[in-house]
């Protein structure tokens, strides 16, 4: 028994997270957040470079064949970098849905490079202002909300809530309806269909992928925030060494010390809840539902907590843009709201269990 | 414990209104927030003449000259609340400057600053944080130097929210820099249109610049800018610092706020049930209503002790720390019974009111941080609330040369 | 307008407070709890002679006449000083319901001194373990409990939930049940009745009745945490500068400065919230269901923080019996269940607003 | 990461399953605490020689001389714990004073001592917390003067959990009273039955005495019952206390704790409806299980760091404050959905298990408060774990004189 990252995975942290922090550095996120395309395409190329794109990929298409405790691994650093990437939709949820239909034919169309999948989940969640899809023949009609990855996307992965499906974005029937959100380092859409042509998904188990493909997007939402979290906390750690008030470093202030060190007590357990929801995926499926829902709760709230506490700690200048803090704040309230909100998530833990009907 | 108002005051929440239904033509829309327009200041006018501004200032600047009286002053605030007219002009000329100078002004600049200020024709904004300078503000490094008539200054301000339509700026600068901290600094009046200043806006967190940082190089003011001595103005600020803490959280705004949560709540569905619905959002919206009527209440207590010319205690002392966090926490729930709609921005399409909640839940962490921070605000709790002992100094060599 | 206490109420809460203060300090109540019913006796006597018990009976049975809010006054000096009395119960809540039915016979009765009532209310609030009373003729069946004032009472008043009625506490047909709670210092029964006999209130509103007696009952015990909660805040300031660890006081290190800090900011407003609601009883009679509620709730949050906290600034003496903190963190904890936890409090004030069904 | 059990592991499982099976009619119950009990003493001889307890002490001082391997302890405690029989006797003495007196005793103390105490017919309280003590336990005050070959010993210990029925105390006193605050400490053992000692049972907040005082009036002990030198007994106790804050927060008792308030919020119902249907009870559930799985593998990494012989971190350091507050959080939503049945106590008529949760609500909170309080745990995260700065020194001429 090893509850731990084994030298490969940690390796696989270490390159991506070597990388990001060059690449992916906050002058060139704040570029993109001002509508600069280049960091996203730059990012893509050379996350595609390392490889790890098709992290979950099955070997026969050409991908590494990992699990998703490894697209975790990335995600995290991902979040911890506030980086620019459809990593979460296109190459985790949308891949462990394809992977899980065996869908070999779309696999190799995004294992090209040709296909870059775009999800919309939210309609199997819990549907707002009458969204929902009907797919009638090989028509799909309807509203997809907060469809994620739109930043790359040549296609997108949608849910009737029964059936996984594949439209073009380019094609007839599709009005794109692109959403503002606090958290600018992400794309989202609205899509409203009319009649779009459908390619739905092989195998007939679609019910299964879609509950893999929506535990593995809330495992890596998780990761996403315990990166973001992790930086913000050690943000707050060295600004409280360096700025002096009062003639003293204020992170000699035990009201400081207490706020860094209820974060850390809070956070470090996240990291083991996040590592092993994500093995549980792959390898223990009793555990898969419940661990993914969560790690995507716990993690949230701990996370809310890291970001207000940081902000805190770092006084005046964490509440203006001039550090960028508020890039990590932002993109853990938004990890906190996508695929189902602290709450929400918690509640179909209960049913999971049969605590509730 | 009586909560009617006696004859006296029946009687003028009458005249009030009665004068706000014969005005109600003239007054701006309240929203505008454009600090020089005419209507507006021909509104601050009429204010004046019937003491509904600047109502317990003296005559001869200006004022209308009453007797304080607390609960007057509360029952002007609600009549022009409920009228949906704006009340007089405010901001920190009129609520730090004038009070500063009618305490330790000259009688020239008496004379010179309070009327138009209380005409709202002078703007003022304040110049107090700096970079290095927040909690502890006494570490100002903005530096005054005399050469031959003027002052001459160089150094940082920051959070100074008016500064981009100011005509006049008031200031601490360090004039002794080898005085003890607290006792080299000076509290000096600066016109913004001095050259050598320069505005910039600073953006916050919420995506807007709600704030200003103003550099100053080699900036001319003349020596008789000055309130007060030289090195004293740390107690010129300080005579003012506490008339800010008590203009902010007012209670019922708060539960304004929470009605507008629980408007939300029965409007917003999901899977087509209204969220009222969902018993741990409305457990949370009355957890916070409980909070939101005990702050009301303490709110009326302190208009009591206020009229009654009686220190207000911990109920005063609490007001900033309690109330920030009540409407952060509102925000939050705001925003968590939107779900993923509660993340929407700006101009996007579906936001609700431009993402008003989200700008809420930072802007409301903003002022938990800012203006004498959580943490100093619990340190002034304990110590002037409860009479705990100061932190002992420590023994740095730095601090030592500091204190 | 006049939002404070006028000097006459100052001087009742002064006087109560000054007498029990003396009356009921710690040693007498550690023999109370021990066992030695003399202090709730004495105690007793003692108020009587200061005239309070009746501070809510009508002048015209010789009582004085006055308010909820002077009643509050009373129960908070109760509450701070952990005293042992069935005041909330036999002349709070009892008296309110007699004095809205306008039964002056019973009225009369406890004015001469000669009946003191337990008051059971449970089962309009929310029943469990099979509780509920059904009346037929005029014998009562079924179960009371948490039954509240069983230190000193002749007879019970109890409710089927829609009449009020009295029973004699040594007539046939009653079955008394000691329970034994963490609060020592009051007591408590449940009452099993096999057709005992019942004497209705007089007047047809006892609807209104048991309404107001609720809500009277529910503003006491918020008064009551609020005096018990206060006194702890108190203790904790006096012991954090009296305390030195590491050669300081402990009330200098910001730890323990902010814990107090922030008892103190969330316990004041509670003083006007419960002044408020206490009034509005009997002043502002569309406010009393819902500010009766939202004191209730409200205080009883803050009394459990403000418990521990002061019991964590107490360090391992808070936690001894030696100071005897816990009188006053149990008292708090046992006010916080009774007529009603805090959930289902706030859920009633849902309800009341149309929020809820 | 692979959470499954290489052959070698699962082997020895199966080893520790048929240990368990074939002797199974030797366990005493499991929920008998009693010290002295022959059956338990009995167990523990059958433990010690087949390595399931003191698995890795020496073999010359009675253990089983294994190498110490996490994996193996973690397997042998769950297998103990799903057959329900009690594991070996544990307790200061053998978890606190054994691995002290390996590391720093002499050969006689060693030889003297350590057999006894692991068979457990030798049983040991320490001796370290006074009334003035607590969190700053470097100001212990019990002193210990030399007197001919004995130290007499005066003073006062408190929190001493087992003293009522111990063999031996190790004991922290002054002995050098004009050193330095951490130099004028030794480390002394204590025969309990020497005359002038007295133990009086310590009553808590919860009702029973589950700690006791110690005084000490002239008690005379040999001159060669200190461990480590004189003035080092701050040293030898640190030694030691790092292995005390390991022993605290059990993440599989916090989930086994969650499955019995679940039970509970089934079996208990409010008119006629189950608990469990209750929303925000629920949901509060769920939250501190999502809390309680991230401690549990938060737990299950300690136990990978260990076998592999690496330093804890971060993920050390935070179990104590972390566990005693889930457990206090999992006790007030068991109170909270009990109502007011919630509150009965001991033997009341409708106690649910002698009102367990409330012990546990307040016993817990003794655990957050107690063995380094919850402030000294966020001290120690910080500067150890986040290598924050030490609190400077204060100036009041007190502390300098204690520095």
């Amino acid at each position: 028994m090893h509850f731990g990252l084994n030298e490969d995975q940690t390796m696989l942290q270490d390159s991506v997270g070597r990388y990001l922090e060059g690449a992916s550095e906050l002058a060139l996120v704040r570029k993109f957040v001002d509508g600069d395309p280049a960091l996203a395409a730059d990012l893509q190329n050379g996350l595609m470079d390392l490889g790890v794109p098709f992290v979950l990929m099955p070997a026969e298409q050409g991908g590494l064949g990992m699990g998703v405790l490894e697209a975790a691994l990335i995600q995290e650093a991902l979040g911890r970098n506030v980086s620019p990437s459809p990593f979460t939709a296109a190459y985790g949820m949308a891949v462990m849905a394809l992977r899980t239909c065996g869908d070999s034919d779309w696999l190799g169309r995004i294992a090209s490079g040709e296909v870059v999948l775009g999800v919309g989940a939210t309609e199997a969640i819990g549907g707002r202002e009458g969204a929902g899809l009907t797919l009638s023949g090989d028509k799909v009609s309807g509203r997809a909300s907060f469809v994620m990855g739109a930043e790359a996307a040549t296609h997108f992965l949608l849910t009737t809530g029964e059936q996984l499906l594949i439209v073009e974005r380019s094609s007839a029937g599709i009005e794109e309806v692109a959403l503002t959100t606090i958290d600018k380092t992400r794309h989202v859409v609205n899509l409203d269909l009319d009649g779009a042509a459908a390619h739905l998904l092989a195998g007939n188990n679609h019910g299964e992928a879609q509950s893999k493909m929506i535990d593995t997007g809330r495992v890596l939402l998780a990761a996403d925030t315990l990166g973001a979290a992790t930086m913000m906390l050690e943000k707050a750690v060295a600004y409280s060494k360096d700025r002096e008030q009062f003639n003293r470093p204020i992170g000699s202030f035990q009201a400081v010390k207490h706020m860094c060190a209820e974060m850390a007590a809070k956070l470090e357990p996240c990291r083991s809840l996040v590592w092993y929801a994500a093995y549980a995926q792959d390898n223990v499926p009793e555990e898969a539902g419940l661990t993914s829902r969560l790690a995507k709760s716990h993690v949230s709230e701990i996370g809310k907590f890291v970001a207000r506490t940081s902000t805190e700690v770092h006084g005046g200048m964490g509440f203006t843009d001039l550090l960028g803090l508020h890039y990590w704040f932002k993109r853990i309230g938004a990890n906190r709201q996508l695929l189902g909100g602290p709450q929400a998530v918690r509640e179909e833990a209960a049913q999971l269990q049969g605590w509730v009907a | 414990m009586d909560l009617n108002l006696t004859q006296e005051y029946v009687d003028f929440r009458a005249e009030v209104e009665s004068f706000l239904e014969a005005h109600k033509d003239l007054a701006p829309n309240r929203n505008d927030r454009s600090v020089r327009s005419e209507k507006r200041l021909a509104w601050q006018q009429i204010l004046l003449a019937n003491g509904f501004a600047a109502r317990t200032h003296p005559k001869q600047y200006g004022g209308y000259g009453a007797e304080p009286d607390a609960l007057k002053s509360r029952i002007i605030a609600e009549a022009f609340s409920r009228a949906k007219m704006p009340g007089g002009i405010s901001g920190q000329g009129i609520n730090m400057l004038v009070p500063t100078l009618l305490e330790l002004g000259t009688q020239e600049q008496k004379d010179t600053y309070i009327k138009p200020t209380l005409e709202g024709t002078m703007v003022w904004c304040q110049g107090y944080s700096e970079p290095g300078a927040g909690s502890d503000l006494a570490a100002v490094k903005t530096s005054a130097v005399v050469d031959g008539e003027d002052w001459v200054i160089n150094g940082q301000k920051i959070w100074t929210s008016t500064a981009q339509f100011a005509d006049m700026m008031f200031c601490l600068v360090r004039t002794e820099p080898d005085a003890k901290k607290h006792q080299g600094i000076s509290y000096i009046l600066i016109d913004m249109k001095t050259p050598g200043i320069e505005v910039r806006p600073l953006m916050t967190m919420t995506g807007y610049a709600e704030f200003n940082e103003v550099f100053f190089t080699d900036v001319r003011v003349p020596l008789h800018s000055m309130v007060g001595k030289r090195g004293e103005g740390w107690m010129v600020a300080n005579a003012t610092l506490t008339h800010e803490r008590g203009m902010l959280g007012d209670p019922d705004a708060a539960l304004s706020r929470l009605n507008s949560i629980a408007d939300i709540m029965k409007q917003e569905q999901l899977n087509g049930r209204s969220l009222m619905e969902n018993d741990i959002y409305r457990d949370r919206l009355v957890q916070l209503q409980g909070e939101a009527y005990a702050m009301k209440m303490n709110g009326m207590r302190l208009t009591t002790l206020a009229s009654q010319k009686k220190s207000s205690g911990m109920a005063g002392l609490l007001v900033k720390l309690q109330g920030c966090e009540l409407n952060h926490q509102m925000a939050e729930l705001a925003i968590d019974v939107m779900g993923e709609y509660g993340i929407l921005y700006e101009d996007s399409p579906f936001a609700r009111d431009r993402g008003m909640w989200q700008t809420h839940y930072m802007f409301d962490l903003g002022l938990i941080i800012g203006g004498g921070s959580a943490q100093i605000q619990k340190n002034i709790i304990s110590e002037r609330g409860l009479g705990m002992p100061r932190e002992p100094k420590p023994t740095t060599p730095a601090a030592q040369k500091a204190n």
